[in-house]
């Protein structure tokens, strides 16, 4: 990092230069914003701006290509990855990624997401799980938990109408396509921190061309919980780690 | 490669087309099979990987339409095709990709419809291949070919429009010209320009801002400013209209017909004329744009029209629109996989001739 | 020949039909004549019988699909209960012997029964049938020279299989022969 | 112990107070006043930061920028 | 339930939509989730599981759509409901559900596109609706409402006639219908007899042959004759056309236009008359089946039209059809999410009775 | 069975009444028949026949309801049991089945299949796995094996870009909504028994309302794979009992 | 009054703006008056500031959107950017006194700075600061009878809430009262 | 051993053999003529059968009917 001096003081953090001037639009204290910044530190990092391509999709972060300073294409709701395989295809020597929320990867894009990472795209597909439909305001989601009230599950999730909270990640986790399958999340600097390492070995792992790196991170949605920020951390900890938990789900054989 | 050689081949429609696609450069082809023009994908999967260019059969025509738009925003000269319900799975990424103005080819070996319906030829998806069957203020550049040798030829032009005007393109064929053997003279290699798009997403370097690819404008004013685009471009693409004319000169009945419909026609015309009714037919290869101008012409001259589709009658509006009431507009057509045949297309035209004449005596009685 | 003609092809998928037509047509291509070849296309699993239209023309053709032919060779019975009624009067039926159960009974055309499976078994070559039949065909309607038939065989058949060309050579031979002969019996028995 | 600050960027800030939470030396508070999208914002509230950039981490909107005294100087 | 008192209530047109939709006495709702008709999925998912009826949301609009095809099948009563993007991917099934003749509902709550576009208001999915955005040739019956009061209402007449006439009817609507709140007398509950299919799938007894859905009929002869059938169909839904005319008796100039526009439209005639122009309304109900005749009935005393929509000209070719030349058909709209203000559509009025008045007394100084 | 006399001897097998007098059209050997029959001799035994809706796919098994004498509804390519959800939903007391071929179910279906079983609709789904697309002439199939040649992988299909034979059928045995999942075949008399066995547990399973009920019938394609019907078996005990093992995968707990 | 009467309510999500401008609409039903509410909506996530338009008339109401408006109340400073400019030449502007930094500068129109949030605190009730505000606009555009409002609150407000009705009936004249007065100040400024 | 023997429907039989491969009594062939559908059809060519309808289960075309001696009739 450049060095900028504050009354002789040294800078240690700042907001990386693949992010745009655009303020997010994003609620107070979403995960969006959260990983879009670490997304962008490692792309700023590993120095591959002009190499990356990346694939917004439709939800909250539909607005992705505002902030990241780098050429993006946004997708159909629910076809991001199909979107990436597209790219990728023709320009199989740059770094894609598609990212997407719950709604969009395992809901309606169910199909595209198991035959892309089935064919091993050498893409890396970044899953945000918030268990609900943020942008539409608050709808079931396939990942929303057993009697999680929604909009759309106002009595709470009901197995029996409404079925089981989807765990895509494990199903992607049995594809021989997959390469690296984590589930990270956002509560505290430190696993931010594990996130973004998660990131910088996906695009290292790009460049190998042996399968698609996928990265659930378990995310919040203060607006769509109805809950403060803080609140949504804390619920996130206690209802969503215990059937979402972290870690990796595949790492490479070698 | 020999194939550059102008040699006259027997050759499938949907083989043909495919030939001609890979000496139209393409860089890609994404698609799903379905009856009648699994042939592409199978020509394609024979030929291309051997000339290091992709070929990916998608787990649907959705994911297939959806890697189009990722592809084509990369910059790659790509095409996909398939057949009408396919077609119909196709629709809202049609419609995206018309948003994102991205140039791209779209083959549909219409058949008959509608739901799974029959897989024999038809012209049932006129209206959803020329009003937009996707959603919203759009149109594709739709080429309507009538023989293999246009099946062939048409791939070069729709590419050419396409990228010339940031557009889709489709290809509106039927079973019949996607599994008919004919003879056919294929385009050159390398004779269409490379594909060059500043605005792709090929990484974004120093020297330029980021290429976004996006059809989202939230703001309603600046999605009126991309339909006003839009629009000025179907505009300027009247320029490119074409269709083409057989004995129209002194017609009093003029048929008007695209695709297959035209050659059972151009036979029943002969028939006509060897009895001695003056018919002629205008057949539209760009339906859209589609010929309004010189049907209007052709309607201060002719006493009636006769449209013939493989449809319930769909062109037919678009000539009704075109004669604006100038003189009556009669249709003949069959449905669901049937072909009219020239004695069907005949008969019609002495009925609507009978008729004219009649009137005539009448007012030379009064 | 001033006029279109229009043959259906029919039998049994694996009876050779749609490369019988496909010779035909590349031999009239080879006239410079105009052509069109337009198999029975179906869903996959339907099977059995196979179809193709072939249209010779010294004119531009407009319908690929005709319901009505000036003649039909037809190599088992569902096809003769399909396609008799629609040969054109005063066209021609060519119908492969040994298949047919109740041959066909229209009078206003020419009917002929040729024996290939049984001659193509004598030259032991089964796959030839088809040959012999669109020779006895080329001998009533002699609509390409029979040079052009070897030479569009050439083009049909893979490199591999050119050793295959003589055989070929002589079913079609065979063929005329049958029908000419046939053809003199019919004009006996009236 | 080294010492630290940041500058908080008060017109992007969302008042979610994550960073608030995050920091272990609790040197930021929510100001009284309201930025021009009605949201409170972060700010320093005691002159102890570290410079351990956990805020910055955690801030979902990259409103925070942090500077830490040079070693060097640290030292004499 | 006191919900049967004729009682005036303030509702959003999703939600009396919805509320109308139980009372008409819907067995399921299948659906997903999209701007701005997510309300619609919303009250359902309040309301219906307390009532013992199915609220499902689907995984997807594709999902959904063919949902709708099996319970329709089964015999229930049933709809779905989506907007733009989500009504295109529906394209395919709803092919298939007009060509097995299952009557349901669909609503879509038009946005404005293509692509994502933005998710104001619009009117840009006429063509789609009306002219059939899926393959083949089928028609939907397609009712635009203009009030909250219709968005209730509607919901009636649309399951009286899909069930009438065993086809898919579609309730075009837009963003401002559904978000905007109303005073609505919502309709009686029970006062819609029920469905009675004795061709639905319930499980073949001894007394009757099995039933079967489906649109597959490879042989084309056969797929003509199911054509044939709903060609007839669309015939005889000609006797169901509906529309509202508003001072059109002594009109010099129509507009024409429905939905919201429509409305638009009529403040823009007030404000005309106010200025001494003879303007009139004339409101398709019923897009399809669409009021021709009496159009061209109006053609005959009016000296121009004026189509006003919020797309770019799509319901303005069916009046120019109807009008068949007999006097000029104008048009001016607003696209992508815009609506038009009633003194834009005064202004365009004013210019055109100019035309109109310098025209006459040119003739006039002959 | 009611007892028909030939020459004094006892009827022991005919062909189930649940079956039409329409003869198959289906290739010589292919399974389809087979599976056909014995589903329907199931109908018959359990006397079910008023009470049963079928649901076929598009594949070559479209034409089902000419043979299965019950209701029946004809599915969009890969939507059956989507239609197989709307019907059983709104005739819960009904018997619901699909009927889809591999690239019905697993390729343009996989995203209505995996959300079927994941709400645990309370249906039969019957996969008919023959590793290739039958009904359009012999395309690949996400089910074709590694190597396995089709027209759209002539040369063998090659994972690189083709991706990996898709064994859904493990994937669904991972979803909570799945109630009965089962691998079965019909290269042998007894193996069709075995399948005629799961068949019969689905149905009464189906009254328990306890979740999906998912048989995998690997089968073959003779046409498709250009083999004579024996050597189309034997390939399909060679090549395809290795990759799809037969046997339950999952069993009801209880 | 005889003609449509149309107004913009913006502020903050949370600021209670689309219920002021629901109980105005109640209000007006009630009274047996033509009413149209139209909310802004976007996607969820771009919160922050949200509207509505209510239109109040004594006939049929055409396009319940409009962009130009008779009244406004606007509750904070990007309302403010966004309506001042909307607002009719003679029409009325009434906004929030605390979160304003940079108040209207309009001559045309009429102009109140009502400090409705420090009012509501006083009555120790932050959430009725809207009412206050609805309140100061009847007193300058009556167009409808306070008691209509309070019934119109009675229906708005579920059950559980229906004891904070008097605090909202004191908050809708303290909100009269400061219009009242206002207005008188700004006259004496002339 | 119990006698039973079958009856096969020559006009729906497609030739495929499976019935034949699956007999454990080798009691079927195929016929030297063709049927309507062009195909060979499966016949009995020995009389061995013992009704135990392995070819009638693997039949796809559900084209064998089997009878079997009574087991009265057999004891005696
Ligand atoms: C075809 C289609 N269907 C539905 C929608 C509406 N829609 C937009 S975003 C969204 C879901 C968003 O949820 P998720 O993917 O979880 O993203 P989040 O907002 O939670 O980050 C939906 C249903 C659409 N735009 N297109
Ligand atoms: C939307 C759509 N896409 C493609 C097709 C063409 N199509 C018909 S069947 C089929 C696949 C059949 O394979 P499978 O499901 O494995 O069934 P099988 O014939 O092998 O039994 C395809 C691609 C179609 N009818 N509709
Ligand atoms: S709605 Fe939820 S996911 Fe969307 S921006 Fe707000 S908090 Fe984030
Ligand atoms: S840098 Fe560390 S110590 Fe300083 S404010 Fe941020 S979190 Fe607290
Ligand atoms: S984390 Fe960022 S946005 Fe949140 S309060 Fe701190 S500085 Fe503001
Ligand atoms: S194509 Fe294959 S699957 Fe279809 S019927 Fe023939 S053998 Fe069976
Ligand atoms: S019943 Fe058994 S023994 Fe008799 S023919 Fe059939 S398989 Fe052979
Ligand atoms: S199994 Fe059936 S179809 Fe096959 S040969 Fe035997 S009897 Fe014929
Ligand atoms: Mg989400
Ligand atoms: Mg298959």
């Amino acid at each position: 990092m450049e060095e900028v001096k504050l009354n002789g003081f040294e800078l240690v953090y700042k907001k990386p230069s693949t992010l745009t001037e655009t303020p997010f639009h994003y609620c107070p204290g979403c995960g969006h914003g959260i990983i879009h910044k670490i997304l962008m530190e490692v792309i700023e990092e590993t120095n591959i701006q002009d190499k990356v391509i990346g694939v917004a999709p439709v939800g909250c972060s539909v607005f992705a290509y505002n902030y990241m300073d780098i050429d993006m294409q946004e997708a159909a709701h629910g076809r991001a990855s199909a979107v990436a395989t597209g790219i990728k295809r023709v320009l199989p020597e740059k770094y894609v990624f598609s990212y997407q929320g719950d709604g969009d990867l395992a809901a309606i894009g169910t199909a595209e997401t198991i035959h892309t990472v089935n064919r091993g795209e050498n893409i890396l597909i970044i899953f945000v799980n918030n268990a609900i439909y943020g942008m539409t305001g608050g709808q079931m989601a396939p990942t929303t938990l057993k009697g999680q009230i929604t909009s759309t599950s106002p009595f709470g999730r009901e197995m029996k109408s409404a079925g089981y909270p989807l765990k895509i990640t494990e199903l992607i986790a049995q594809l021989p396509g997959a390469y690296f399958v984590t589930r990270q999340s956002i509560h505290t600097a430190n696993a931010i921190r594990k996130l973004k390492k998660a990131i910088l070995k996906s695009f290292e792992y790009q460049k190998l061309n042996s399968g698609t790196c996928f990265i659930e991170v378990v995310s919040n949605c203060p607006s769509g919980w109805k809950l403060t920020p803080l609140e949504s951390l804390k619920w996130m900890e206690e209802n969503m780690f215990p059937y979402y938990p972290l870690g990796d789900l595949k790492v490479p054989q070698n | 490669m020999d194939k550059n050689i102008q040699e006259v081949k027997l050759m499938k429609g949907n083989e043909a087309l495919a030939e001609s696609a890979i000496r139209a450069g393409i860089q890609a082809y994404f698609g799903y099979p379905i009856t009648p023009q699994s042939e592409i994908l199978e020509y394609f999967s024979r030929e291309l990987p051997g000339r290091g260019k992709i070929v990916l059969q998608a787990e649907s025509e959705l994911a297939a339409i959806n890697m189009i738009y990722g592809a084509s925003g990369a910059g790659a000269r790509v095409m996909t095709s398939s057949s009408s319900p396919g077609i119909s799975l196709m629709q809202e990424g049609i419609s995206y990709i018309a948003s994102a103005q991205l140039p791209c080819l779209i083959v549909n070996v219409n058949r008959g419809g509608p739901g799974l319906g029959t897989i024999q030829p038809s012209q049932g998806d006129y209206m959803q291949a020329v009003k937009g069957g996707g959603h919203g203020d759009y149109h594709l550049i739709v080429l309507a070919p009538a023989s293999v040798q246009e099946m062939a030829d048409f791939v070069f032009d729709a590419f050419r429009l396409a990228e010339k005007y940031r557009n889709p393109a489709m290809i509106l064929a039927d079973g019949a010209l996607g599994q008919m053997m004919e003879k056919v003279i294929l385009p050159e290699e390398g004779s269409l320009p490379k594909r060059e798009s500043k605005w792709a997403t090929t990484g974004k370097t120093a020297s330029r801002e980021r290429n976004i690819i996006t059809s989202l404008f939230i703001e309603p004013e600046k999605m009126e400013r991309i339909n006003f685009e839009l629009q000025d471009k179907y505009k300027k693409l009247q320029d490119e209209v074409r269709f083409e004319e057989i004995e129209t000169e002194d017609a009093e009945i003029l048929l008007a017909a695209f695709g297959l419909a035209a050659r059972v026609c151009q036979k029943a015309i002969e028939l006509a004329r060897e009895k001695g009714i003056k018919a002629g037919l205008i057949r539209p290869i760009t339906l859209y744009p589609f010929p309004y101008k010189k049907i209007e012409k052709l309607a201060d001259k002719a006493s009636s029209f006769i449209v013939v589709e493989m449809n319930s009658g769909q062109m037919v509006e678009d000539v009704r629109l075109a004669v604006n009431g100038k003189c009556p507009v009669e249709f003949t057509g069959r449905m669901g996989g049937m072909i009219p045949s020239p004695d069907e297309v005949l008969a019609k035209i002495e009925e609507i001739s009978k008729k004219i004449n009649s009137l005539s005596t009448n007012e030379a009685g009064r | 020949m001033q006029k279109a003609h229009e043959i259906i092809f029919a039998g049994f998928g694996g009876q050779g039909v749609l490369s019988m037509g496909q010779i035909l047509a590349y031999a009239a291509m080879i006239e410079n004549k105009e052509i069109s070849w337009m198999p029975s296309y179906g869903p996959e699993m339907r099977g059995g019988t196979a179809n193709c239209i072939v249209i010779v023309s010294p004119e531009k053709i407009s319908s690929p699909i005709v319901n009505r032919f000036d003649s039909g060779v037809l190599l088992n019975q569902p096809s003769i209960e399909k396609f008799e009624h629609t040969i054109k009067p005063g066209g021609l039926l060519l119908y492969e012997e040994s298949s047919i159960v109740n041959p066909p009974k229209r009078t206003d055309i020419e009917v002929l029964s040729i024996p290939a499976i049984l001659e193509a078994q004598k030259l032991n070559k089964k796959q030839v049938a088809n040959i012999i039949l669109l020779g006895a065909f080329l001998e009533k309607r002699p609509l390409v020279k029979t040079e052009n038939i070897i030479s569009a065989l050439k083009k049909v058949l893979p490199e591999r299989h050119h050793h295959l060309i003589p055989v070929n050579e002589s079913a079609l031979s065979i063929g005329k022969k049958l029908a000419a002969e046939e053809a003199i019996e019919t004009e006996k028995k009236k | 112990m080294i010492k630290g600050t940041v500058v908080i960027n008060k017109n992007i800030c969302k008042g979610c107070e994550l960073c608030i939470d995050a920091c272990p030396q609790e040197s930021l508070g929510l100001s009284g006043q309201i930025n021009i999208s009605g949201y409170r914002f972060a700010e320093l509230i005691q002159d102890n930061c570290t410079g351990c950039i956990n805020c910055a981490i955690v801030c979902p909107d990259a409103a925070i920028t942090v500077y830490r005294e040079p070693k060097a100087k640290a030292k004499t």
